[in-house]
């Protein structure tokens, strides 16, 4: 592939998004159910494997689906619903072997879920109670990082540290950063491309392209297709069906292998769409017409693979019925685990703030502690606190 | 007079701005169709075209920087930073380009730039949504920085800082966007104070109370509650943070000999310290108690299920007066 | 050129960087100074344009040279020396038209001089008399900017402001944004890409690859060659010989002129050399070999000019003695005006702060004043001073 | 003993943190074959590995963010800013990320990370070479802010700072690099004070002098100046910035009653406001005058041919002793 920039300078306009140009879409499960075959990415799934997947595809569409009604219900103080992204985040969640890490945004609970995070440890962070809490390495997934873009960086260095722990090879590690369509345009993002680059770190940046980033269209942050922002950086691009769990699983399977034997860093947009509102704050009807998504429901992720199983004779009602059966009671152990999560005593905010607390946070934090106890049963100062 | 929500009166102030000067513009994250996260610049992009208030792809370094290039052909842009807690990545265009462009021209480029903020804690929001970095900017020679108040503040302010010819960083008190009360808009800005003038809300003899933006709702409804108490406030909104209007804060000291000071950032290295200092040097015999802070603690802004424990509120700032009488 | 972004992932390794791909130079005039011609860059130029661009060369080196010398005695606190990279610089400030803006970093001293601004102006900033101090309008350069890349963004608002002002066609404007090598790492520089490209903005990115940025070379910051990163934002990049004067006004004068008829960006990487050391306080022997800069002495930029002139008969050697003198007299001139600055009054460091001075301003100005005037004749004072 | 440069101390100081622990980590700009433009890396890179002193590429926000990602792989990594005015492209990543992480995991992260940037002016260089931004950070809480001020100081606290498991921005005084005095390089670290301890350099009673970074060895001049004309001035070296050593503090000004700040940040916001606050607030009736401080002016540094007349120097350190005196 000998780019030649000077010719095409000359025959502008830009032929990657002229009326000419298609991106291929690389696809294993047609949106019908239908399994397709790609030459570099060979899938075979045994039936386990595949209903699996279907199972992690419907607990964490349910998940979501609690999350946003208890929001609703003003049990957590907002809620970035993944609805439409189950594929793109299973595949992708699913395609990680235990030693490698992840660095998800606020939006991976399906990620999350694949790596066996608690949901509650979620909820905790979306009711306020704390702003994530969990351990990283306890299931190599990295807490959330709200600040767009951010996190790439920080999966970049953690890559870079992989190759000084020698834990390339085979067997080695990986690591894979998550963001959206949105994030490329962060001068972060960008510079995580070129750290990786230059570092050929073990690293795969799976960009979700949900088509939004809250009310902005993908053109707004870029005009032609995303996943060839990585040629710029000298190092492999390529466009998945982001809601087709089986090309993404090969796909970032592939790619992970290939950082963990020291061939470096690969881009992969997975091609999707935010079938709910940016967070539950959110009324996308002020920026997006009904018939696009009514479009992308013929796309779902988790239909599909149902067709699938049904039409390959793998699974029958109960299957289903069972998987549904699971979903509710996970649903409901998420809505207990909201609801009977205690909240925090207050002094705790002051913990973690340096290993050891300075004299002033100790004197702050004696100060607050006065200032509760002070409300707490001394009736004088109940009786002050009534007149104001 | 019209009632109008502090977010409306910034709306019409945009409005207005756009209507008598065909150069200003805004930018920002969602400012378009969506009207922003808080829809302050509702209705702005249908009636004055995307050409004019600009969906930007999402980076706040972008934002700003390409604000200036604009400003260096003319134009007059309004940034919108979405949060508080997303003003960082834009850090380095604004201190180091935005406020010291004219310095660096010995005042042959002028940056007429306004960067909107929404700032502060109190709606429930998850990290990086209840920043209050105004200290940050207040410590850059070169920028203006003001806060509102109340929605006539809001109408008025935010068209005097697109008149400005300087760079104002523009913080608005995010949890009162829906706090309501009466605005002038037939009056123009013939009536409004000067951007940089502070603005004494409540007149008082036994205690100076200094705050601005989200804090001013909270200082007021404090004197009221002290009044009922025999005690004396005094209220000042400070509005501009940068450069301070000292002689209106020193006058009321003088007077009441004792201040407190109420900001949500936290009081380690705040505002207030600046203020406390530049009190207390300048009253020094007329202090009967020591400048006092109310403010956040020293660490990151907590879950939101804690803020009401960090977040200064009437009881803390009575606290404070009380002490400081105690003197 | 569609780019098959999956086939790239499947074929390991990168093509852009290896053995096989050879990034196209643009060059219309060899080391030896032989015209060569290309297809897309057909350029016709007068002996007088010839000669003007030779004496622009030489002028700038000239003023290059003494600025040099100047720091050696002390006059200047600091220098960027361009030289090796003054055909970059002449070359594309010629192709400029006065209504265009150029934004340059702090070495563009050749695009300074085409542009009109004062040799002086620049010495003011380098001596410490004021951080620039000079109005962009003027001459349509902007300031000096030293945080790198920052003026690639002011560049993209600036061209944005363009397009509002419907100034674009045939006699329209356009931007011009010089960077570094090592500038294309910022998130800025890529912040700069997006804007741009999504805007389709006029400007031209031009990137003087000089090979170091300080002690770093190329690599640390690319893995392919620099040019290519435009494709990864959509619009076009090329390389083009940066020690070549004519090739450079060509493709800058064409990419311009694209530019203006509103077909956005592009980027030009102007492959050239860093002959001299960072700045002056910089030692390059620590860091680099010499037979480097002993290679790339054979493709000095001027040296071909004049070769050309000369077995073209175009110029004898009485034009090269008129401008060596007339070099001679800029240099005395620069050296004049170094000597005769004036330092400003140290009150005026409390101009300019904000359009209205504030009363603390003045109040410290004040201050400074009588502090200053205490040292000023009175007898006390000075006693006072000399305890000290 | 060993008589050494500061920047010849922090070299030692960064090769024996390399020694002891394979996972201490450099990078920045130009920190490898050149050893970094002040020489504080000489050599680094050529006795541990490119691996270990990286050469990055040129981004700021990219240096901190990788490191970031190295210390949660385990690593210490010591990021060089080339100069305090390019410190900002890496604002968001030190103020939301490096500050926030342990909070964020409720302390099952630590970010072992030290942030080297040579500060202040006094060397004649162009613009964004001469700030001083230790306030901003100083206002970020879960950051350790410190500066070095002597030799000493330098070799030790760099290596504490690496041993330290919070994050730290630590200031190297620019224009002393080159200034030189004895190093106890045998007796290692355990005679050395506490990270966050104040140190006082010279014992006085009339006056407390704070300083810290470049001022400290213009504040011991001063005191020895003043000592000639029988004023007793003690030099306390702040040296952690933030946490403040206030007991230190509070104990001096309670002895002396009066107290001059000396910093070459603006004094509008700088840290000399929190810590004038702070002591006015705790030892209001010790206080026989007004904290004073003296620093730069509320402008952005001025072009270097001027600098003499912005920067503290001994005689405006004296005459605030003497106003201060004078209350
Ligand atoms: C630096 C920064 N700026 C702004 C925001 C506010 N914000 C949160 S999500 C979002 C849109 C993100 O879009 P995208 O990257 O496409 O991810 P998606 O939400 O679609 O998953 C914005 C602007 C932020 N979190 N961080
Ligand atoms: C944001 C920022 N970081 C660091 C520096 C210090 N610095 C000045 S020039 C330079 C190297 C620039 O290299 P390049 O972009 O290739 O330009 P060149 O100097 O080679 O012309 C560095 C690191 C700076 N000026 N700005
Ligand atoms: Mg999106
Ligand atoms: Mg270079």
């Amino acid at each position: 592939m000998a780019v030649n920039a000077a010719g095409q300078a000359a025959s502008r306009p830009r032929s990657q998004d002229g009326p000419d140009f298609k991106p291929e879409l690389i696809q294993l499960l047609t949106p019908e159910g239908e399994r397709a075959e790609h030459p570099d990415y060979p899938l075979e799934l045994t039936a386990e494997e595949i209903k699996a997947l279907y199972r992690d595809l419907v607990l964490v569409r349910r998940i979501d689906f609690e999350a946003i009604a208890l929001q609703r219900q003003g049990e957590l103080g907002i809620w970035a619903s993944l609805l439409g992204q189950e594929a793109a985040q299973v595949g992708s969640g699913r395609a990680l072997q235990p030693r490698d890490m992840a660095f998800p945004t606020y939006r991976e609970h399906g990620v999350a879920w694949c790596r066996g995070l608690d949901p509650a440890k979620l909820l905790e962070l979306f009711r306020g109670v704390s702003h994530g809490g969990w351990d990283p390495k306890a299931h190599n997934i990295h807490l959330y990082t709200i600040v767009i873009g951010a996190q790439t960086l920080h999966a970049t260095g953690y890559a870079m540290g992989i190759q000084r722990d020698g834990a390339l090879g085979e067997d080695g590690e990986a690591v894979i950063a998550y963001f959206g369509d949105g994030a490329t345009s962060q001068g972060d993002v960008n510079e995580a491309f070129i750290w990786a680059s230059v570092n050929n770190a073990p690293i795969v940046f799976f960009c979700q392209n949900n088509q939004w980033a809250i009310s902005e269209p993908l053109d707004r942050q870029t005009r032609i297709p995303l996943y060839l922002r990585a040629q710029g950086f000298g190092f492999p691009g390529l466009r998945v069906d982001g809601n087709d769990v089986f090309a993404c699983l090969a796909v970032t399977r592939k790619a992970l292998q290939a950082a963990r034997e020291g061939q470096g860093p690969t881009l992969i947009e997975a091609y999707t769409y935010r079938m709910g509102a940016h967070t539950t704050t959110d009324d996308p009807t002020r920026y997006r017409l009904s018939a696009e998504l009514e479009s992308w429901k013929l796309k779902d992720p988790i239909e599909r693979v149902k067709q699938y199983l049904i039409r390959s004779g793998l699974a029958k009602e109960d299957f289903f019925a069972e998987i549904s059966a699971e979903a509710d009671v996970i649903g409901d152990r998420v809505r207990k685990a909201c609801l009977q999560m205690p909240d925090r005593d207050p002094l705790t905010m002051f913990d973690h703030i340096y290993q050891e607390p300075s004299p002033l946070l100790a004197e702050e934090r004696a100060q607050l502690a006065s200032y509760l106890s002070s409300f707490a049963g001394h009736a004088d100062s109940l009786a002050k606190e009534g007149t104001r | 007079m019209t009632t109008l929500t502090i977010s409306r009166a910034l709306n019409e102030g945009l409005r207005k701005a756009m209507e008598n000067d065909p150069k200003v513009l805004i930018m920002g994250e969602d400012v378009g169709k969506l009207g922003g996260v808080f829809r302050v610049t509702d209705g702005l992009a249908k009636d004055f075209g995307e050409d004019r208030v600009i969906d930007t792809p999402l980076a706040e370094s972008g934002i700003v920087g390409t604000a200036i290039g604009l400003a260096l052909r003319g134009y007059r842009p309004i940034c919108e930073i979405q949060f508080d807690g997303f003003v960082y990545p834009a850090f380095d265009q604004i201190v180091s380009q935005l406020a010291k462009m004219a310095y660096r021209s010995l005042g042959k480029v002028k940056l007429p730039v306004v960067v909107r903020i929404p700032f502060g804690g109190g709606i429930g929001a998850v990290e990086h949504h209840s920043e209050s970095p105004e200290a940050l900017f207040a410590h850059t020679p070169g920028l203006r920085v003001v806060a509102c108040g109340d929605p006539q503040d809001a109408y008025a302010m935010i068209q005097q800082a697109v008149n400005c010819d300087d760079p104002v960083i523009f913080f608005e008190p995010k949890r009162r966007y829906w706090d309501k009360s009466e605005v002038d808009i037939a009056g123009g800005l013939a009536a409004a104070p000067p951007i940089d003038a502070a603005r004494t809300l409540v007149t008082g003899d036994d205690v100076t109370v200094l705050c601005y933006g989200p804090m001013v709702r909270t200082c007021i409804e404090s004197a009221a509650a002290a009044a009922g108490e025999d005690t004396s406030v005094e209220v000042i909104d400070l509005r501009s943070l940068s450069p301070l209007d000292l002689t209106t804060i020193f006058t009321s000291v003088r007077k009441t000999g004792r201040c407190v000071i109420v900001h949500e950032a936290p009081v380690t290295g705040g505002l207030g310290a600046e203020i406390a200092a530049r009190i207390t040097q300048e009253c020094f015999y007329s202090l009967e108690a020591p400048v006092l802070r109310v403010g956040g603690y020293s660490i990151p802004y907590p879950p939101s299920r804690m803020e009401e424990h960090y977040l200064p509120d009437l009881d803390r700032v009575l606290d404070a007066v009380d002490r400081s009488l105690s003197y």
